[in-house]
This record gives C-alpha cells, structure tokens and sequence, in this order.
C-alpha cells in the first residue's frame, strides 16, 4: 500500500524562504561566534593533548590478552572469539598442557594466538564472548606500524599490552 | 513378505496417532514431533533408562467393568494417568497409550535433572572438545534452568585419563549415562568399561589390567553425549563448529563404510562414522576412521613433473600430459601394461579401461590389497572399490592374477611402458631396477615414493577426500564419494587426467563434468543402467548382479 | 553370643524371637531340633505348594522389609506351570540405620530362617534360593553357612528332602556392604556378580525377569520366619494376631533417646507410639521431652512431637470417623503410620528428644545416603550428596538464604523419578525434616556470616 | 610608441600584481578560511598545525598538490583532459581584468583595463569557465565526471540569464557598462544596493542645508523608489553568483555525495589544483563583480574620493586605503559566500533548475520592467 504524506501548505513567508536561510545562517553565525569566543572547546588537540586520562571504563582499544593472578594466561583457546570475530582478524592454533604442569587441569592453551590489527574493528566482540574473561579491549588506541606483519598481534605482544587481570573467574583454582 | 506390524493407537500431548507395534515410546514421540531429551538411550544399544532425561507422564486406558476401555466424549479412550513421571526409552508403545511430553512435571523432571546432571559437571566447555555438539549444553538450553544453585566444591574425580590407545577420558565430564559400557559390551564385544566407585563419585573406567584398545573403540568417543570421551587424534585441534561437513564413505577396505568428513581451510581434521543401516550402522572402526592422515601429509605431489635425463622436473600439465602421450605412442600394445588400483572410483577406472583400449593392450590388472578382518565391519579385501574394477573390466574374477606375468614382462624387457596409477608398483612385486630400465612409465599418484621417484612422467592427483566419484562396496553397493577440500598445489582429479590423456592418445573429446562420466558409464554398463552420480543419494544403491569379489565378512 | 540375656517385656509376644534371648539357646541344629524345630517343615512338605500359598495368603502377612508388601500377593505373581527356573533370595542385607532385627534371627536362631526359606521355596517351587547377607555380618554369614550343612546333613536341605522329592540348594552370598544391595533388583544384580545396580521396573520385575532373567521371589529374614509361624498355627490363625490387614507381630527396633532402647516383638497394633516409648522403652531420659520420632527406620518420614494428626478409620458399618490424634496415639501397624503420613518402614523407632538438633540429624542421615546412593540414575546420585552437602554447610554455618528452600526442592526432584526406592528414601527425610523444623534450618541458614566458608574464597 | 610601450608595461605589471600578488595568494588563503570557518561552524578547529595558527597550510597544501603524482588514467581524452584544468582556471582571472579595484594609486588607475563594455566582458569571459567543466568532465570518460559536466552546462546556462538580466537594472540607472563609471555613479549617488547619499556630510563637518535638501528631493525618492528592485536585483545577481560559481547550495556539478567529485573526479596532483583554484577565483571575480556592481567597489563612506580635500593623508595613502576597501569588501562577501555553504543544504537538480528558470528568470524580467516604470515617470 502506498503511503501519502501530507504536505502541509507553506505561507508566503515561508515560500519565500528567505527567513528559513537567514535563521540557517544565524545558526551557523552563533556557532563560529561560540568557538572564537571562546565558548566552544570541543577538539582536543592529538598529541599534545590525550584521551588517556579521560577515557571511559569501557573503552574499546586494542584487543589484548591478559594473564590471571597467578600469572597463568586465561585463554584456554575456545576460539570462541576467532569464531564470533567479524572481520576474521583471530586466528588460534590450540595446544595441550602437557602432563607435570601446574595448570594441567586447565589442559588446554593457545600455541598460537594472533590478531590482525589490520583487520581489527575494535568491536569488543572477542570481549564480550570470551568465556575466561581472557581477552579484554585495552586502552590503547595508537595501534601502528610499518608492515603489515608487524600489525599482526602475536601472543607475546599480545600478554605484553594486555597484563594481569585479576578476580573473575576462579574456576581454575585448585577447588573449584 | 511378513506379516504387517499392527498398528497402535498413542495418544501424545493430546494428539492421537498410530505407530507400528514394537516402537518405543521416545521413538514414537520423536516421530510425532516431541522430541524427548534423552542421555543414555541409544537407539543400537539396550536401555538402561539411568538417566531420567526422558521422564515423561504416561497413562494407560482406563478399564471399565467389562475390562473394555472407557471411552470418553470423543469416542476416544479415558487415559489414567500414571502419578508418577515414567521413562520413555525402556517402553513400546501400547494400544490406548497417552504421553504427555510438555507437562508441567515433565518440565520440572527435566529441570531438575539437568540440574543435577550440572552441579557437579565442571563447565569446562571452552576447553571440551564436544562443545558444539554437546547434548548436555544443549539439553541444558532447550530444558534447562539457566542458572545453577549449587554453591558446594563439585566432587573432583580422574582427568585425562588414557583409557586405551586412541581414547582419552575426563572423568569430571562423564555423566554416567553407561552408553560406552554397553557400546563395548553389546556392539564391539569387549566388555572392557564399567563404572567404579559409587554415588555422586562414580567413575568410569577400564577393568583393571585392561586398556580401551579394541578397534571400535573411538566409536565410544561418537556416542559420549558429552565431552568424556575425546579421541586422542582429535582432541584440541579444532573447535567442531568450525568443522565442515562432507558425507563421503570410508576408502580403507571394501565395506565402505559411510563417513561423515570434518575440515577446515583445507585441512581434514577428523573423519566419523554416518548412520546407514545398509552397510555400517552409526559405527566404524578405528583404522578406516584415522586413515586420512596422508592427506594432510606437507609431502603431498603438487606439480606434474617431467624426466630429463635424470632429474624429474615440474612441468605444465600440457606439457607432461603431452609428454605422457607421445611416450605411450612410441610403443607396441604388447609392450605396454597399465596397473589401475582398486582405490580408484568407477568413474577413474571407466577412464583407465579407455586408456587399455586406447593403446590397445591386454596387459592390464589391480593391486589386489588385503588384511585381516573382524567380524564386525572390517573387511579383508583392503581396496574399497576391487567390484567397481572388476564391473568395469580392469580385472579378472581374481585381483591381480597378471600382475606376476606383467613384472616378468618388465623385468624381461618386452613391456616397455607402464602406467601405474595410484599404486606403488615396487610393493607389488615390481623391482625398482626394472622399473628404471622403462622407456616409458607414468606414475599418477599423492604421495612419493619408490615408484614416482622411477617415472618418466609424474602426475599429482587427488585423495579420496578431494574427489567425487562412485565405488561399489564388497556387497554391491554403489556408493558416493565427495569433495571435502580443495587438492593440494596443481594436483588434480585423477579423472580429468586421465581424460586429457586419453584425449591425447586419441583425439576423441572428452567430456567435462563427472556428472557425464558417470552419464556414459550408465550407457554402457548395464548394472549402473538408470542411475545417475545423484541418483546414488548419500545411501547409496544396492546394484543387482554384482558378485561378491571375496568372502563377504559379516557386518553390524 | 550376646553377654546379657534380655528379658522380654511383658507386653511383647514373642513369636519370631521366641528363641533370641532364651537361656540356654545355641544355633545348634540340635538344640532347635529338641524345640520341635523343622517339624512346620515335614507338616508344609504334606501340603501342596498351592496350599501354603493360600495360607499365607489367607495369614495377610505384609513383607517385613520395608514396604509391606502382602507377601502372598507377590508369591502369586509367579505363574503356574513356570517353564524357567524359580529362585528365592534371603534378603538378609540389613542395610536400613535404625534396624536390627534380622542380624538376632541370624545370630541366634538361623535355623528358624532356614526352615522358613525351605518351605517358602516348596511353596513358590523354587530349587535354589539364596541368602544374600550384607558384608557387615561375617559372623552372621559363618553361623548360617554352619547352619545350612548342619541342615544338609539332617537331610532338610540338598536332594530329595526328606524323601518327598524335593530338591533344594541354599547359597548364603556375602554382599560387599552396600545399602542398595538391600533394594532387591540391586541385590539381584549383585548375586548376578554386577554392581548391584536397580533394574529398571519395567520391564524387570523379579516376578518375571529376576535373578538370571528368571521369576524370583526375595522377602525378608523376618517375613521368611513368619512363613514357618504361619504353617504352624495356619494362616487364619495368624491372621487373628495384630489388626486387621496389619496380621502378625513385628519386632521394633528402637533406638535414640529412651531409657531402654532395644528390640520388642509386639503384635503389629498392639501399641502406640507412647505406649512403646514410655511403658516398653521406659521413657525419655529424665528432664527431656520428646521431640520427634522416626517410626520405620532413617528413611521414614519424621513425626514432630507436637503434632496432630488426623485419623480416618473405617468402621464396620462402612462409615469412617475421623479422630484427631497426637503423637503419643499413634498405633504402631502399618496402615495407622501411613496414615499420618510416614511409614512403618523396617521396624526402626528413631526418637529423638529436645536436646536433638534436627539440622545435625539431617545431615547424619543425609551423609548415609550420599554415601550410600549407587550412583546409577542422576537424580539420586547428584542429588543425595548435593542434600548432604547442603546440611554440612549450614552445620559450618556457611548457610545461606534460600537453603531451606533448596533442600526440599533438590529432594522433590529425587522423589518419585528415580529407578529405585532410594531416591524416596533419601529425599523423605529432607522434605518431612525440612517440613517440620523449617525454623531450625531457618536459623542455620541466617548465621551466614561465615565468609571463609563460601566457596569463591576457597582458592 | 613609448606611451602605447608604457600602457603595455603597466597593465602587464597590474595584471601580474593583480593575480600573482593578490589574486592567487587569496585564493589559497580563501581556502583556508573556508577550512577554519567551516572547521568553527561545526565546533571544530580547523587546519591549525603548519605555522602559527594554520597560517602555513595553503602552502603545504600548494607544495603537496605540485609534489603529488600526476596521474593520467589510460581511457581519457589526453588533450581536452589536459586542457579542461586550464580552461577552467583562465576566464576566472580574466574576468578580474576589468574590475577597478582601487581609485588611483601613483597617478594610475587602479583597473587593469578600463574598457566600456566592462560588464559585458565580465559575463563574456567568465561564462567560458564552463567549458573548462564540460571539457573535464567529457574528456574523463568515466560516467561520474560526465554526469557532472552535463549538469554544471545546464546549471551554468539556466543561472547565466538570470544573472545577466539581473544587473540590466544597474545600467539603466546607471546608464554606462564601464565600471569605473558605475563605480563613479555609486561614489556621487550612494552604492547601489541602497542608493541615496547623503550629500553635505564629509569629515571635515556636515553642510546641513544641502543635507536637509539632499533628502528632500524629488532625486531622494526616485532613489527610494528604486532600492526595491535593485535590492531584488542583488540578491537575484548574489544567488545567480553562487550558482555559477558552482558553490553551495548549488555545488550540483561536483556533489559528492552522488557524483564522487564530479567532473573532476579523475584528476589528481596539479591539474586537479587548478580546477579548484579555478573554483575560488571564480568565487573571488564574483565577489569582486558584486562589490564593484552594489557595493560601491573601493569607495570608502564619508571618505570623499578627492585628496585634495585631505593633504594630510596623501595621495598613495588613500590610494592604498582604496584598494584595502576593496578587497576588504571582496573578504566581507567571501565570507559570506563560506558561511552560506556551510549552513544551506545542497539543492535537488529539479529544484535548482526549477529556481532558475521559474523564478529568478521571471523575477528579474520584472525587474528590469520595475526599474524602467520609475524611470520613465522620474524627473531627468
């Protein structure tokens, strides 16, 4: 079914359009105005000035790897987050931990575990979907480099941005 | 023809339908669509009904005085119902029998089983690997709570235990549903699994000196509704979501078993078995199941490659299949012998016998392959396809009768040129030194070895999980091949080369689809008469007149 | 051998027991012998089987097991003109915490079993029976082993008895003391020499497919005795003992705080609950008052002393009156315990008084039956040590709100879903203990503030 | 000879100053103002990194656009592709050539050629920009570039009408097409966008009489009569400037939002630089028109044309405030033309040409009857 829209009928003064484009302009003025004046401050002027220490709680920056309280890396490659990942930027090669290790009970890791910064999306899908509480969207922001091997995260880089987290889960712990 | 199976009358969730005599109560909810939750009910295997996962309401007529039903306003029987939740795995149906599958008490049964099925599980799931194909995660979405109220440590019980050779078990998962116990004592015949321990710290595990080595072992592992039992080859190499699925069958011996191939970018990862009552039940065996190794093999042949002088060197396929040709055309039909495989498919072997027509000799054979069989599934006769060769003409009534006079004629000098496809001649009774001494000698095949290392033309084909193509089981089933992954390098389908040989050697135009090959074949050869590469379905079709090659082992 | 002999109590008839606790008495053949033992043998082997299953029927003996169960109705499951081979089995697995009854008749008067069982097997024609006696009494075991060579050499036992032409082989089996084995298709499994895991009913009902796939009859030490008792006085006369549909005497087992706690056979209805606490057993100790009373062993509902209950009894009009009760009137006969909602169970009288924490008592019966579950169906499994969890953590006073609740939500999933009895067993006493003293476990499940305890501080 | 040599030198030093000196530089800078405008429309910043302030940035954009590769794609038209960029750039200036952008600075007037149909050179000339577009966006063969030359023809064709329609006004009152003259009338009778002068007030005081009578007579209120249509006349020739200098909110040729860039979609480095210098130029020429045309071009108010009535302030002094006046004015508009881009949105095609042709033609039509009624009924 077709759907009208009514038109509502324009008076002279608005056929004119002349008073519209004067309010537009003088919306516009106002707005120069503020920022001459002063009154306006909303650009922050990278690099000299930084989000760092205004950054949300929740800000999405790179992906990163964390290790537990007992240094121990929480990822037990689920590959959940390669699966969920949107633009395929993870790519994990599971392993086993090996019989005489402490965390033999966790029995499985990431051999390997990269993220393709290039690909990246910074969505926090990875985050939000991890079942270990493993994988967390850090602060960084300033992701760069100069080929594109060096903008694929590998695990060291990755524990290295991403450091300890503690608490959350405690299913690994001797009694659970 | 027997007898028909009475039907009965059922009444489930209020619905009255008819199922034959016989049919179990969870079947029969099943095929009406009420579908029961279910653990240790296997439908191949006994009913122990320990799990109570399908607890249901269940009501039988209620009898009038005159022991007739009562019938109720709608003419059908009043049922009554039974106050307790009943099991539905262990009970047919009966005449006048009412189900309700939805109930409010159903609901809470299953509830609180999952609940305690969970509460003392160790929710490792991103480390199992039966997470994705998990019935417990499952069950536990479709019927469970959601939420846990166990606030005690769980009982700690073995992990990753070494049951046997090919399996590993984690005790902690095990939900005791015994359907491996009964998989070993019923179907495999080695009782070799029981429970120790009793109560919530029940464990399973081997009798004592004894190890899970039996070759139908890794089938506990397809039954395990939970992440128990891992198959030691496949455990944390890959998540099962990633897996992509080809029905395909079983290449390691003539029962041609139907399989269900995993793999991922190119790599297989796992091979299991696919239910067809006709041929292999849900089961295979272990060998057939792990022998797929090679392809993945980083050995693989990926390029055609060419003699000169003494070095072989890659070459276009134009080039080698051209170099190929004019090599045969250099000689005599007698000094020629081509050596087909009873691995190949009907389609790859309909183009090998062109190949002996072609060139026109009569020095032609199989590598017949055999082992020991049991008395389940494995067959003696190891090549999957020796009915397809003998249907198509590449052999004799007996396998491999001209192999010994064609290695003599090589060895003599009046064989000149060889085709060998697919086999290793140096383990057929061909010594390598002769084999140098061939002004010809095309060699097709995946991997390298003592015989492609001795060709004059080099041909890199495909494995059974990068083709399609049909075989003929040893009871005369035509069954499908499918194309799980994508051949390594350059290498191709054995079909098209040998084609494009063919086309070589005489001229004649090929065809371009398998699709048509098989087309010509059912043309010409009676038995496929009718069917067609789709036809076959993933079943498979049983041909009549196709003689058992060997003695026929017994099957599941 | 006990040391002391008891003298019975003036109010019991001893029918059963007559010999336990009799001065002078010693298992030996002869001694039962000199009694005028096996003569209910020689009288039964003149009878048709038939006969003696219309007399016991006609006695309206109920097993004495547990479930009370008409033991004529059960032997009547076994078809006429049976083509496999009939089994009896001795349940002598005495497994139930509160019960000890069985274990005297052994100890002291095996032959009277025996005698029962040959009979019994006449009846139901069974050519083999077995006595399946819990690991826990090897004494017990010895002393019936004795007793049945004794009884071969007497002829009672073996090939041809008592040239009637009735063979009869009796296997005493030694279980490795698990409480399931008393559940009988457990106990089957067990002689079967499996883990004594309870078939599935249906299809197994021992009637028809019990030991060896085969009809099989399994009663109890005591209701076994009773069948000798009853071949004696006939089954009508028997049935004149106790009350209506409650026929014969029971031996109760009581235990806890009373002054004498001990065995009494009593006629089943003879007494009351405060009769038997306080006239038989002497009363509480001083200054204690009753609490509460399990009446059939641990795995009976509790009854609360304070409670009243409601009593319908049909009179012979076929009119019913209803008549509220407290604990005290209670008769001690199957269908009265029932009715007020518990059971007359093993025989097993529990009382506890107001020095009892009943969240103690729970979690000491609690961790009976996580211990003792099999482990077979899930509910049981899980659920029994998860209730025995639950009652340890409020004990560490680690409880938390909801517990209460949690308890009988875990036993109501247990009960009524389980293969076997058990899973009532185990959850019962949860829901009546949780019912009825929901404020004491109300009051552990509010001291928690014992943070140690929970457990994601537990590293 | 040598005065016809010394005229030659002297325009080609004007002309030279005039685009190298002035006209170039302004247009980069018109460039950055746009950014730092638009940039603080939009609460923002703008371009503030290359030298203090930003100031800088037209240069390294101008190094950048000349270092940038050149890149020729294989299917154009070579030649028309290499000649649009020029063709585009060239009229803009050249239009600039009769603008009197000052009064007399060494003696010399500051126009680089006074011609008497200056005007109609100014329309002449600048309507030739077109081709450079249509050239550019044939010569690209690639359809975006194309779309955009049709549509800029079209556009440039529709609006040329009106704009030329609109100042016939401006001539009738004015009688003359040189613009010094008209700039001549504007300094006697008040700038045309209001023309009535107060006459008697200067800075040396205020002549009361002939103010009183300045404003009571009959020549006040013909001029009266005549703001109307030549404040109609303005803003019809304002708007028409901005659809012939293709900016906002008639930017229809090179939208990108639909068309990617437009005609000059497949130029890169240099020649791309050239269409949009092109571009301010022409906005720049248009600015100037508009000055000389309503704004009364270098005249400054109460600062009488004459220097002899200021001796103090010397003869190149006021010439170079004249000059400043003008481009000060040229600034003013420029602005304007910036703000309005940034507030207005861009028009539907039906709509631009429905503006065109139903009202701006129409209206200026009348106007030129309007003007010619008051004429024809005013004292001479």
């Amino acid at each position: 079914m077709a759907y009208t829209v009514s038109r509502s009928k324009l008076t002279f003064g608005e056929k004119l359009y002349l008073p519209a484009v004067l309010a537009g302009l003088k919306i516009t003025i106002n707005h120069l105005i503020k920022v001459l004046t002063g009154k306006t401050k909303v650009t922050m002027q990278y690099p000299e000035e930084r989000w760092d220490t205004h950054l949300p709680e929740h800000y999405r920056g790179a992906p990163t790897l964390v290790t537990d309280e007992h240094g121990r890396e929480r990822c037990v490659a689920c590959q959940l987050c390669e699966f969920i990942c949107p633009p395929r930027a993870i790519t994990i090669k599971p392993g086993e931990i090996k019989d005489g290790d402490r965390w033999r009970k966790v029995e499985k890791f990431p051999q390997e575990f990269e993220i393709d910064m290039i690909r990246c999306i910074y969505c926090g899908l990875c985050e939000e979907v991890c079942p270990e509480q493993a994988i967390f969207l850090r602060k960084d922001y300033a992701i760069t480099g100069l080929t594109r091997a060096e903008m694929v995260h590998k695990k060291d880089r990755l524990y290295e941005l991403g450091g300890v987290m503690t608490g959350l889960v405690f299913k690994w712990n001797e009694k659970k | 023809m027997s007898d028909p199976v009475p039907l009965l009358n059922v009444q489930i969730d209020g619905v009255w339908y008819q199922f034959p005599k016989g049919t179990r109560v969870i079947e029969a909810c099943a095929q009406a669509g009420k579908f029961v939750p279910r653990y240790c009910y296997h439908p191949k295997l006994s009913s122990p009904g320990n799990c109570r996962m399908c607890l249901i309401e269940m009501g039988m007529p209620r009898m009038g005085p005159d022991r007739k039903p009562e019938l109720g306003p709608d003419g059908k029987p009043v049922i009554n119902w039974i106050p307790r939740p009943q099991i539905s795995c262990a009970q047919d149906v009966a005449e006048g029998m009412g189900v309700r599958t939805d109930s409010q008490l159903v609901q809470d049964c299953r509830h609180g089983v999952m609940e305690f099925l969970l509460i003392n599980h160790p929710l490792d799931c991103p480390i199992c690997d039966q997470a994705g194909e998990c019935e417990l995660q499952e069950f536990s979405v479709q019927y469970g709570t959601g939420g846990s109220r166990f606030r005690e440590e769980k009982v700690k019980k073995p992990k990753h235990v070494h049951l046997g050779p090919r399996v590993t078990l984690d005790d902690e998962r095990c939900i005791l549903c015994s359907r491996c116990i009964r998989f070993m004592k019923e179907v495999a015949h080695d009782d070799v699994l029981g429970f120790a321990s009793r109560g919530s710290h029940s464990y399973l595990t081997a009798h004592p000196g004894r190890v899970l080595d039996s070759n139908y072992s890794l089938n506990t592992v397809d039954i395990c509704p939970v992440g128990a039992l891992t198959s030691t080859d496949f455990r944390f190499k890959m998540r099962v979501w990633f897996l992509k699925e080809t029905k395909s069958i079983c290449t390691s011996c003539a029962t041609g078993c139907n399989t269900l191939i995993g793999s991922r970018q190119n790599v297989l990862y796992r091979q299991t078995p696919r239910e067809n009552n006709d041929v292999n039940s849900p089961w295979m065996c272990d060998y057939g199941r792990l022998n797929f190794h090679d392809v993945n093999s980083t050995d693989r042949l990926t390029e055609p490659q060419i003699r000169h002088l003494s070095n072989l060197e890659t070459a276009s396929w134009t080039a080698a299949i051209s170099r190929a040709a004019e090599d045969l055309k250099r000689f005599q039909p007698t000094e020629i012998a081509v050596i087909a495989s009873g691995r190949m498919t009907n389609e790859e072997l309909w183009f090998a016998k062109k190949l002996v027509d072609s060139v026109k000799t009569s020095n032609y054979d199989i590598v017949p392959r055999t082992g020991p069989a049991d008395d389940l599934l494995l067959n003696s006769i190891r090549n999957p396809n020796t009915n397809g060769a003998q249907l198509l003409g590449l052999c004799s009534d007996q396998p491999g009768a001209k192999l010994q006079q064609i290695a003599d004629g090589v060895s003599q000098g009046h064989i000149k040129a060889v085709v060998a496809l697919q086999e290793d001649l140096t383990a057929a009774g061909f010594k390598a030194t002769d084999l140098e001494r061939l002004g010809a000698f095309i060699v097709m095949d995946i991997l390298p070895n003592e015989t492609t290392k001795r060709a004059t033309t080099l041909l890199p084909s495909a494995s059974f999980a990068e083709k399609r193509g049909s075989m003929i089981n040893v009871k005369g089933r035509l069954q499908r091949l499918n194309r799980a992954i994508q051949s390594p390098g350059n290498a191709r389908e054995d079909w098209e080369i040998l084609r494009d040989l063919i086309q070589h050697l005489t001229g004649a135009n090929g065809v371009y689809l398998i699709e048509d090959v098989f087309k010509q074949m059912a043309e010409n050869v009676p038995q496929f008469q009718g069917l067609s590469l789709s036809k076959i379905g993933d079943l498979g079709v049983s041909l009549e007149g196709v003689v058992a090659a060997a003695p026929v082992t017994a099957s599941a | 051998m006990p040391a002391i002999l008891r003298t019975p109590h003036p109010r019991e008839r001893r029918i059963v027991f007559k010999n336990v606790d009799r001065e002078g008495w010693t298992t030996d053949i002869d001694c039962y012998l000199k009694d005028g033992g096996y003569e209910e043998l020689k009288k039964a082997l003149k009878m048709q089987p038939q006969e003696i299953v219309s007399e016991v029927k006609a006695s309206g003996v109920r097993g004495r097991g547990g479930a009370g169960f008409p033991t004529g109705a059960k032997w009547g499951f076994i078809r006429p003109g049976e083509t496999k081979p009939i089994y009896l089995i001795c349940n002598a697995d005495e497994a139930e915490p509160g019960t000890f009854k069985d274990r005297y008749i052994i100890h002291q008067d095996p032959h009277q079993l025996l005698e029962g069982m040959i009979i019994s097997c006449y009846a139901v024609n069974a050519r083999l029976a077995y006595i399946y006696i819990r690991g826990e009494f090897p004494v017990g075991a010895k002393i019936l082993e004795r007793a049945i060579q004794e009884a071969k050499e007497h002829g009672f036992i073996g090939k041809n008895i008592l040239g009637t032409g009735f063979d009869l082989e009796i296997y005493v089996h030694r279980g490795a003391g698990a409480y399931i084995c008393g559940e009988e298709t457990g106990l089957i499994e067990s002689i079967e020499g499996k883990r004594p895991y309870p078939r599935i009913k249906p299809p197994y009902f021992p009637a028809a497919l019990g030991l060896y796939m085969s009809p099989t009859i399994v009663n109890n030490v005591e209701t076994l005795c009773d069948v000798k008792h009853i071949v004696k006085m006939g089954g009508a006369e028997f049935a004149k003992i106790g009350r209506p549909n409650n026929t014969g005497t029971r031996i109760l087992c009581v235990s806890g705080d009373v002054q004498k706690p001990g065995y009494y056979e009593l006629e089943v209805g003879g007494v009351t609950m405060g009769e038997l606490i306080y006239d038989i057993c002497g009363g509480l100790r001083p200054g204690r008052k009753l609490k509460a009373v399990i009446p059939g062993g641990s795995s009976a509902k509790v009854l609360r002393a304070d409670e009243r209950y409601k009593i319908k009894t049909k009179q012979p009009d076929g009119t019913t009156t209803e008549a509220e009760i407290g604990i005290e009137d209670i008769r001690m006969d199957f269908d009265s315990l029932a009715a007020v909602g518990s059971m007359a169970g093993s025989g097993g009288v529990i009382v506890m008084d107001d020095s009892r924490d009943m969240v103690w008592a729970l979690n000491n019966i609690n961790q009976f039956y996580g211990h003792e579950s099999c482990g077979q169906c899930t509910p049981c499994r899980e659920g029994s040590l998860w209730m025995q969890k639950i009652t340890t953590r409020l004990l560490d006073g680690a409880g938390a709100d909801g517990d209460a609740d949690i308890l009988v939500s875990v036993a109501d999933r247990i009960a009524g879903r389980t293969i076997c009895a058990f899973g009532e067993a185990c959850a019962w006493p949860t829901q009546s203990f949780v019912a009825k003293f929901r404020d004491e476990f109300l009051a552990y499940a509010s001291k928690n503030g014992n943070a140690s305890s929970k457990p994601e501080d537990k590293h | 000879m040598t005065d016809i040599l010394l005229g030659l030198v002297w325009a080609l030093v004007k002309a030279v100053g005039l685009v190298f000196v002035i006209i170039l530089p302004m247009v980069s800078y018109t460039v950055y103002a746009e950014r730092r405008v638009s940039a603080m429309i939009q609460d923002r910043l703008g371009p503030n990194r290359v030298g203090p302030m930003g100031l800088l940035q037209p240069i390294a954009d101008a190094v950048k656009l000349l270092l940038k590769e050149d890149f020729t794609p294989a299917s154009v038209n070579k030649f028309y592709y290499w000649l649009a960029p020029a063709c585009a750039m060239a009229p803009s200036l050249m239009a600039l050539a009769v603008i009197p952008f000052g009064s007399n600075l060494f003696g010399l007037p500051m126009v680089v050629a006074n011609v008497d149909v200056g005007v109609l050179w100014v329309f002449a000339v600048s309507s030739l920009g077109v081709y450079g577009i249509v050239l550019a966006g044939w010569s690209s063969n690639s359809k975006y570039p194309f779309l955009g030359g049709i549509r800029s023809s079209s556009q440039m064709i529709s609006y040329e009408l009106s704009l030329g329609l609109s100042v016939i006004p401006i001539f009738l009152i004015c009688g003359t097409l040189n613009l010094p003259n008209i700039v001549k009338y504007q300094i006697e009778n008040g700038w045309l966008i209001s023309p009535i002068w107060l006459k008697g007030i200067s800075l040396t005081g205020i002549n009361f009489p002939l103010l009183v009578s300045s404003i009571f007579s009959v020549d006040a209120l013909v001029k009266i009569l005549l703001w109307v249509p030549l404040f109609i006349s303005f803003v019809v020739f304002m708007v028409s400037m901005f659809a012939e200098t293709n900016r906002l909110p008639f930017d229809l040729p090179e939208s990108e939002t639909e068309l990617v860039g437009g005609y000059h979609t497949e130029y890169s480095s240099m020649k791309f630089a050239l269409f949009f210098l092109g571009e301010y130029a022409a906005m720049i020429t248009g600015s100037a028109v508009i000055v000389t045309l309503f704004f009364g071009a270098w005249h400054v108010p109460f600062l009488p044309n004459d220097p002899s009535q200021f001796p103090w302030l010397g003869d190149l002094v006021l010439g170079i405030i004249h000059i400043a006046a003008f481009f000060i004015k040229v600034a003013i508009l420029l602005f304007f033309f910036i703000w309005v881009r940034w507030t207005l949105p861009r028009f539907r095609y039906d709509q631009l040409m429905r503006l065109g042709w139903y009202f701006f033609f129409e209206i200026a039509l009348a106007n030129i009857l309007l003007v010619a009624i008051i004429l024809a009924f005013a004292p001479k």
